[in-house]
């Protein structure tokens, strides 16, 4: 079985990945992916303490608990892209772009 | 009648997502949008004339068994009205405002689902309850904040809510999962005591910190925290005017029921780690928005500026933690949602008769609109915390919660966030009185406007209940010392 | 007189109800000042009524008395329950020391809106909100509830921050909201303080009396130290004390005639009432920490206004600045913590609420009729207007200290207290009392006397209009009287301040 | 019926006619505006005040019984107002009376051309002589300072009768402030014995120290203090150096206000309060010193600068403060040897010249008021030749002069030979009196000699300018006779019946029980002292002096102008530069001062205020920028929140101890 350290630095690399993306990509669709890649960086969390909790006490059966609320999230990660991408069409619409760069009109 | 009982709790939930089904469809067939509001007003009056009739009347007792996720109580009732007034005040306040847009419809479908999300937040007992309601809510709200499709601002409100927003709801959902992964749980009264007993077996505490950080900046963002702030001017300045009602006086709350939850139950144990924190941004947040909105020229900035301090204001019950404290806190929520969301409708007003909303505008106004005008100075001197109105009576509460901390179970340094806050208040004074300033003492154009009846009636409302609650503040009292019980784990800290 | 009468409410009531009607004249608003004036003069004739049958040495017939059992005995003593939760209850009555300051209030409120007659710019906000400013001062004067108190202390800062901002002078907006913010910055240190009390006491109850009694044990030195200095500073702003004094200035120089009037002849008492109803009687300990420190902080103010004073040219800011002087006295003379030093104190804030006000409303007839205040411009008025100009100068006279007017009697008794406390420390604060004649007279000279002035329009100008005459002349006639019946107000502040003095023993 | 019971009636009778005359419509006025009602109340004060010196002469006291009402009731202390009715008080009333209604007449004729002002004039001449005889009568130091205090308010109204010239107004408000300055002193002193005593009355304050059952006691450096501070009260009003330079000033206001306030009452008012304090005074040889040294210098001083001051008041002015300097000068040698249980003529002899200087100064005013009136200026290098046109004025005046030069048998001459003897005796006991001495005989030299040269000025010679003048009418001049008569005859009041002195005797018990020296005693004394003729004769190589400088042609007085002289005569003539001192003081140094302090609270104190506000505002528009509008940078932003606050919990907590 492979340790949940493993999980842990697997899921935090993904967190990682997902958190420069946001940071630094200009597209707003690559944004949009990259905050997919964060909130499944929580799933992979999800799967693997509910496994390990599972091992720990193998008595109790399994622990769904985990597994139940990663498909919450699976859910909602993908109404969220659906928001997500009618507002940018709509944000495509005005601007003519999806740079985030550009689309700062609002600020101070 | 196994099933009744758990639909009993979630009754009030069932409720608005049936009308918001059915209202998308009802906007094919009125021809005056208007009536759309007067169909979602239905759920939310009968729902406030439930709950008050259970908090204040005593009229009836809503049944309080529950199921694994959700538990109703007078906390989550006194949220949840918070919710449902200030969804009242909003749908009011929309018609006139979005008068010339399409789909009105599922505007309003939107706004009772974010409602929703937002009730099921407050009831939630389970992590997993409350990150499905926060999302229902957030993913409502960024729909609402891009609704004006035809203008850029709004749209590019929404893209900015919308990335943030996806961003720390990752972020929050990582800091559940690592609780769960040190907890083995996501019920929230199970965490603490298995925290203690540590099951996973590995050194939690940098695991716990992190998570408890996260949730911080998770949480932080629904509440306008400083750092975590930045979109809400954006958001609040391009979104329709309504639903920057909406996010500040009643989103915004959303986040402080999690965050109560979350931290004054869930990881009460581990306060002494986090009080400094939360102490320190508690106070970084109300000066930061006090001293950027002096120098907002957009009304609706401004305002956006004040809900941060406000915000501010409220983090103080976390570090003070008392049963006290936390009434404090939830009568400022209660206050605030009044008095930001009149202040919001009287700026929506301004909107609906074209005067728009630079602080510009508001210049002569007591000539033109002297009834916009004293309601505006009422809700500003209200968020200044002037007596005899609501928000001097909630902060007055909120912070005296803090010297008594201070005297009473320690540390001393509580009584600190108590001087920022007052100190705040008198700086926050400057940018309302200014606004005050605008409307009675500086010469404006002298043609008189017209504030459309609907508005009236919400800002009416509103004031109302403002002027009430600084009157009569006892009752409002003792259902939030009724609601601040539901936290057991809290010292009690009355005097 | 009163059995069954809720006396003091009413009379609280009245200019409220006044307000309201004031503002809900609409279209007949030029009946605003007749609406106004009737209310005010309700009060004032509802307060003497009170002060004739007030009792001076309060027994137990005396109407609604109420024994504070050494801390101060209460008359006209009602009580209601208001926010239950939180021990807070409306609680008003009136002592020696409360009733002087309310005659003075419905006196100059009253007195103010007759010199307002002739306000042409929205007169039913400014007499309603004039109106306000009474309930609110009022309020504070007789409320015995630290909630209720400071609700009403701060109601008072908005129809002041109107009455300057929309009725001021050119520098109105910086001048109202310095005010505003000052003045609130420095309630709010108050608050601080009344909420530390209340905890500390632990007694769920925000009575003035109930927090004094468990303050007696509960309040540890240290306690008492900071929130007397909270406390002190609330109340000093407002007093003015130096250095918090800046607000004065500009609120007076662009405030309205009658806004600084009450401003002056009002707001300030309030500070000075607030020392000796809450700081010291429950600080005891902390007030006697702080007594150089009140006592340093009043004589700079003394000696520091009246310098300032001299090199003023607007008059106006002059008359503004001399205030921080005179009130400077007050504090002296309770920093000396002598029964003399306390009651002459007291009478010191009544005499310089009538005083000031002949000199701020002076001010505003200079302004009227020669069109400014400067005196650089001014000069030889005194052959145009003769009738205002001797008001002035009795207006003058009575505020350098002159026998036979009103502030005479307190200030000697403050100095012969502070020579009773200090020695010959005495001769430092005695100083400011030849500057005081010296800027006062030296104005006079510039403003009233000499030869015609050159620089100004002279043609037009003619004497004082009745409405500033009658309000001007009533304010005289009442100094005159109390300067040499003096007697007559001492009567009331004596036996009250006796009861703070044994208090003040034991708890110190 | 006793009269002295209804003393306090005598300030009424003015004041009403100082009411009527303020207050009543125009047309009511009567004569002359208010002259009618002025001549009411003086006369009805008049009467009453005689028929009171009547009683008192009769040997009636009305001292600690006195009717008393409560002023005020305060902190335990019962402060009262009451009459105090002496020998000291019915001389003072005597003075008041006469001179005030004799001036009150003379008014009549003197302010006729003022029109419409003479309202203000009356009423405010009505005032003061009502609070003069309250301070009078007063009987305790709190009332006495409260009358004090008012007779300063109206010589401050009176000096400034002719506002609108600038000359006028600054001296009326110079009198006040310095005046003010004495009676900080004064207030000072009594608050010092207020604390011991509990009590400012005459009737309990005399008995201070006197080892009497229950009598009060008061330290005696504390007693020192408090005498000397109290005589400070003195030094202000009755114009003693250095608070001298105020009375000439003041002579801006009309002649008769300078013959009722300046000369004859008002200024007595320091020595009144000198000479009522002498029960506490004689015990503090300390201050008696003092008050005798100041006196003195006060003597030379101003008679050195009557030297060579052309403006005819102003001469009178110097000369009363010279007589003033002479009175307090008699008081304290006359306390120090009552202090050593002598004689105690100097009180006596301070008293006495009191009432002398008070008639003859008054009459010289009124003359010269009589001048002015005829010739219009005050500037005698103007005059000349007078006597012609105006023989009353010009016979009367002399009589004057002669009577303050000390002439004999004029009045002048008894009293101040009385003083001088007083010192010269107190020269036993320390010989700095004897210093006194000869200060008090040069100036007696130096006012015969300026006093005739204001006389030959005045109306010997030719005129030296262009003026019609004509003797003044009679309701002037009736009253100028009246006090010439006086002048001559008042001093034999040191022998009438059992002579002055034993009228005026000490409040003090040894002193009256050590008996007193009959009129012929006096007499005997007076003549047999060669002093006596030292003095005669001083006074008269000073007249002589004058008549060969000012009536003699032919002497060249530009010698004045050259040399030491020279400088000499600009000192003098600029008044040793003691005014000027104080002009620069006033308006250069404490005016800077106050606009430093103004200065100081604009750009410090509430540019503190300002900048605090500024500050925030700016930190607020800094902040503000960091809000780009670019989103990822908010992002960017949680992620660095997120990283301090781990850094925070992580690091610091723990570290920290929290």
């Amino acid at each position: 079985m492979i340790p949940i350290e493993y999980w842990l630095i697997l899921s935090s690399l993904l967190l990682a990945v997902g958190v420069y993306g946001v940071m630094t990509r200009r597209n707003a669709i690559v944004v949009l992916m990259s905050i997919e890649i964060m909130l499944n960086a929580a799933n992979i969390n999800l799967v693997a303490f509910s496994s390990y909790y599972s091992s720990l006490h193998p008595t109790l059966g399994t622990d769904a608990t985990g597994q139940a609320f990663a498909l919450f999230s699976i859910a909602i990660a993908a109404a969220e892209v659906a928001v997500g991408l009618a507002i940018l069409l709509s944000v495509y619409r005005r601007y003519q772009t999806i740079d985030v760069d550009k689309i700062n009109i609002l600020r101070w | 009648m196994a099933v009744w009982n758990y639909l009993e709790s979630l009754m009030p939930q069932l409720v608005l997502i049936v009308f918001a089904l059915v209202l998308p469809a009802l906007d094919y067939l009125f021809k005056d949008k208007r009536v759309l509001a007067l169909v979602s007003l239905v759920p939310l009056v009968s729902l406030v004339i439930l709950l008050v009739g259970w908090l204040f009347l005593d009229v009836w007792a809503m049944s309080t068994s529950m199921i694994d996720l959700i538990e109703v109580n007078a906390f989550s009732g006194l949220f949840m009205l918070v919710f449902l007034f200030v969804g009242i005040v909003v749908v009011l306040g929309s018609p006139e405002f979005i008068r010339t847009d399409r789909n009105q419809g599922e505007y309003y479908s939107l706004i009772l689902l974010a409602i929703t999300g937002m009730t099921i937040v407050a009831e939630s007992t389970d992590l997993i309850a409350l990150f499905v309601g926060l999302e229902i809510a957030g993913i409502s709200s960024f729909a609402l904040s891009g609704f004006r499709k035809t203008e850029k601002r709004s749209a590019e409100a929404a893209t900015k809510y919308f990335i943030i927003g996806g961003f720390s709801s990752a972020l929050t959902l990582f800091a559940i999962t690592l609780i769960y992964g040190i907890a083995g749980t996501t019920r929230i009264v199970g965490i603490e005591p298995i925290l203690a007993g540590n099951p996973a077996g590995i050194d939690a505490e940098p695991m716990l910190i992190l998570a408890s950080v996260l949730l911080m900046a998770g949480l932080g963002f629904k509440i306008a925290m400083v750092p975590f702030h930045m979109w809400a001017p954006d958001v609040y300045e391009g979104a329709p005017t309504p639903i920057s009602g909406l996010l500040a006086a009643a989103s915004k709350k959303m986040g402080f029921a999690a965050l109560f939850k979350i931290f004054l139950i869930g990881m009460i144990l581990t306060k002494t780690d986090w009080e400094v924190a939360i102490a320190a941004l508690a106070i970084i947040t109300m000066t930061v928005g006090n001293l950027i909105a002096v120098s907002q020229t957009n009304i609706k900035r401004m305002l956006a500026y004040s809900s941060i301090a406000q915000a501010g204001y409220i983090l103080i019950v976390l570090p003070v933690g008392t049963q006290y404290a936390l009434a404090g806190g939830l009568l400022h929520i209660l206050t605030h949602a009044f008095m930001k969301s009149g202040a919001f409708m009287v700026v929506a007003a301004m909107g609906a008769i074209a005067i728009g909303e630079r602080l510009d505008g508001f210049k002569g106004l007591s000539k033109r609109s002297p009834f916009l005008a004293l309601t505006m100075t009422l809700f500003l001197l209200s968020l200044a915390g002037i007596p005899p109105l609501a928000g001097f009576a909630s902060k007055f509460v909120l912070f005296s919660s803090s010297v008594y901390a201070s005297i009473d179970p320690g540390p001393s340094w509580l009584v600190w966030l108590a001087v920022a806050g007052v100190l705040n208040s008198a700086l926050s004074l400057y940018y309302y009185a200014r606004v005050i300033k605008y409307m009675y003492m500086e010469k404006g154009p002298e043609t008189t406007v017209k504030v459309p009846p609907i508005l009236t009636v919400a800002i009416l409302f509103a004031v109302v209940m403002v002027v009430g609650i600084g009157l009569f503040p006892d009752p409002f009292v003792e259902a939030c010392r009724t609601a601040a019980e539901a936290f057991a784990g809290l010292p009690s800290g009355w005097p | 007189m009163f059995e069954n009468i809720p006396i003091i409410s009413i009379i609280i009531l009245l200019p409220l109800i006044g307000a309201i009607a004031t503002f809900s004249l609409g279209r007949y608003e030029k009946y605003a000042k007749w609406v106004a004036f009737s209310f005010s003069l309700a009060a004032l004739v509802l307060s003497l009524l009170v002060a004739v049958d007030f009792m001076v040495e309060p027994d137990g017939s005396a109407t609604g008395y109420h024994e504070g059992n050494g801390f101060f005995d209460f008359q006209y003593y009602e009580e209601y329950s208001w926010i239950q939760s939180l021990g807070i209850r409306y609680i008003v009555g009136l002592d020696g020391i409360g009733l002087p300051m309310f005659l003075l209030t419905t006196l100059l409120t009253t007195l103010s809106i007759v010199f307002s007659w002739d306000t042409k710019q929205r007169p039913k906000e400014y007499f309603g909100l004039m109106l306000i400013l009474e309930v609110g001062v009022l309020g504070v004067f007789s409320t015995l509830d630290y909630f209720v108190f400071y609700v009403f202390w701060e109601i008072v800062l908005i129809p002041m921050y109107f009455l300057i901002g929309v009725w001021g002078g050119p520098r109105k907006d910086y001048a109202a909201i310095k005010f505003f913010i000052y003045t609130h910055i420095a309630s709010l240190a108050m608050l601080i303080a009344i909420m530390a009390m209340y905890f500390q006491a632990g007694v769920n109850s925000f009575g003035m009396e109930d927090i004094w009694r468990a303050g007696l044990s509960e309040f540890g030195r240290t306690f008492q130290i900071i929130a007397f200095a909270a406390t002190f500073f609330g109340f000093g702003v407002k007093l003015p004390m130096v250095p918090f004094h800046t607000w004065l200035p500009d609120a007076h120089v662009e405030a309205p005639t009658a806004g600084s009037v009450l401003l002056a002849g009002l707001l300030l008492k309030m500070g000075g009432y607030g020392i000796i109803r809450v700081s010291m009687p429950t600080l005891p300990a902390g007030a006697d920490a702080m007594q150089l420190v009140m006592a340093a902080i009043a004589i700079a103010s003394i000696l520091y206004g009246a310098m300032v004073c001299l090199a003023q040219r607007d008059l106006k800011k002059m008359v503004a600045y001399s205030s921080i002087s005179h009130m400077g006295f007050v504090l002296l003379g309770y920093a000396t913590f002598t029964q003399l030093g306390i009651v002459a104190g007291v009478f010191q804030m009544f005499a310089h609420g009538l005083v000031t006000a002949v000199l701020f409303m002076m001010c505003g007839v200079v302004q009227h009729h020669a069109g400014t205040r400067m005196i650089p411009s001014l000069g030889g008025l005194s052959k145009k207007m003769p009738n205002a100009a001797t008001m002035m100068t009795i207006g003058f006279l009575a505020s350098l200290g002159l026998p036979g007017l009103v502030s005479f009697a307190a200030e000697f008794m403050v100095f012969a207290s502070v020579y009773q406390t200090w020695g010959l420390w005495l001769l430092l604060p005695m100083i400011a009392v030849a500057i005081t004649a010296g800027y006062y007279l030296w104005a006079l000279q510039r403003s009233m006397f000499g030869p015609m002035t050159d620089k100004i329009d002279t043609s037009h100008i003619h004497d004082i209009d009745w409405f500033e005459g009658v309000p001007v002349g009533t304010l005289i006639a009442v100094i005159a009287i109390f300067g040499v019946f003096p007697l007559v107000i001492f009567q009331y502040i004596d036996p009250a301040v006796r009861i703070v003095q044994v208090l003040f023993a034991g708890g110190g | 019926m006793d009269v002295l019971q209804y003393a306090w009636l005598i300030p009424v009778f003015p004041f009403i006619a100082f009411i009527l005359i303020a207050l009543m419509p125009k047309r009511t006025l009567g004569w002359e505006d208010g002259w009618g009602y002025g001549i009411a109340g003086a006369g009805g004060a008049l009467a009453l005040s005689f028929l009171v010196i009547w009683e008192v002469m009769n040997g009636n006291t009305l001292t600690e019984d006195a009717p008393r009402t409560t002023w005020l009731i305060i902190g335990g202390y019962e402060v009262t107002f009451g009459i105090w009715i002496d020998q000291l008080a019915a001389l003072m009333l005597l003075v008041v009376s006469i001179v005030g209604t004799l001036v009150v007449v003379y008014s009549g004729g003197y302010m006729h051309a003022e029109g419409e002002t003479r309202r203000r004039y009356y009423a405010e001449i009505m005032l003061f002589i009502s609070v003069m005889y309250g301070l009078v009568i007063a009987d305790n130091y709190l009332q006495m300072f409260i009358f004090w205090e008012l007779v300063g308010l109206c010589s401050y109204l009176l000096i400034g009768f002719w506002y609108q010239k600038p000359s006028a107004a600054s001296a009326a408000k110079r009198a006040f402030i310095v005046t003010r300055v004495g009676d900080i002193m004064f207030m000072a002193g009594i608050i010092l014995l207020f604390k011991y005593v509990g009590n400012l009355d005459f009737a309990v304050l005399f008995d201070v120290n006197s080892g009497a059952a229950g009598a009060p006691t008061v330290p005696s450096d504390i007693l020192i203090l408090s005498t000397a501070l109290i005589f400070g009260g003195a030094i202000g009003k009755s114009a003693q150096f250095p608070l001298h330079e105020w009375l000439p000033d003041a002579m801006e206001g009309p002649t008769t206000v300078s013959a009722l306030i300046h000369a004859a009452t008002m200024v007595k008012a320091g020595v009144y309060l000198t000479a009522r304090t002498y029960p506490l005074l004689v015990q503090t040889p300390e201050s008696l010193l003092f008050a005798a040294v100041i006196g003195g210098v006060t003597a030379l001083i101003a008679a050195t600068c009557a030297l060579a001051a052309n403006d005819i008041k102003r001469v009178l002015a110097y000369s009363t403060i010279s007589q003033l300097g002479y009175m307090i000068l008699g008081l304290g040698a006359g306390g120090y040897l009552v202090y050593h249980l002598q004689n105690p003529s100097g009180y006596t002899a301070a008293t006495f010249h009191l009432m002398n200087h008070a008639f003859f100064k008054a009459l010289l005013f009124l003359c010269a008021g009589s001048v002015i009136h005829a010739v219009g200026t005050n500037d005698m290098r103007l005059m000349g030749g007078l006597r012609k046109h105006m023989k009353i004025t010009s016979t009367t005046m002399l009589i004057g002069a002669l009577a303050i030069a000390g002439v004999p048998p004029l009045s002048g001459f008894w009293s101040k030979d009385e003083v001088l003897a007083a010192v010269y005796h107190a020269g036993d006991l320390d010989p700095i009196f004897l210093l006194l001495w000869v200060l008090g005989i040069a100036t007696a030299f130096m006012t015969a000699f300026y006093m005739f040269r204001m006389w030959f000025m005045t109306f010997a010679g030719k005129a030296r300018s262009d003026y019609h003048a004509h003797e003044s009418p009679r309701i002037m001049t009736i009253p100028l006779i009246i006090l010439a008569g006086l002048a001559i005859t008042s001093g034999f009041a040191l022998f009438a019946g059992d002579g002055f002195k034993a009228f005026m005797e000490l409040p003090i018990e040894e002193h009256v029980l050590a008996g007193h020296e009959s009129a012929m005693d006096v007499a005997v004394e007076i003549f047999t002292d060669p002093l006596t003729y030292v003095s005669l004769a001083l006074a008269v190589v000073g007249i002589l002096l004058a008549y060969r400088m000012y009536y003699m042609p032919g002497f060249d007085r530009s010698v004045f102008a050259r040399g030491t002289a020279g400088t000499l005569q600009r000192a003098l003539e600029n008044r040793w530069y003691i005014s000027k001192f104080y002009d620069d003081f006033a308006c250069k140094v404490w005016y800077g001062f106050s606009l430093v302090c103004d200065a100081f609270d604009r750009r410090v104190i509430d540019g503190a205020v300002n900048g605090f506000s500024y500050l925030g505002a700016s930190i607020g528009g800094i902040i503000r920028k960091a809000q780009s509008g670019n989103v990822q940078r908010y992002a960017s932003l949680i992620i660095l929140g997120i990283v301090i606050l781990l850094a925070f919990l992580l690091f610091v907590v723990p570290w920290g101890g929290w």
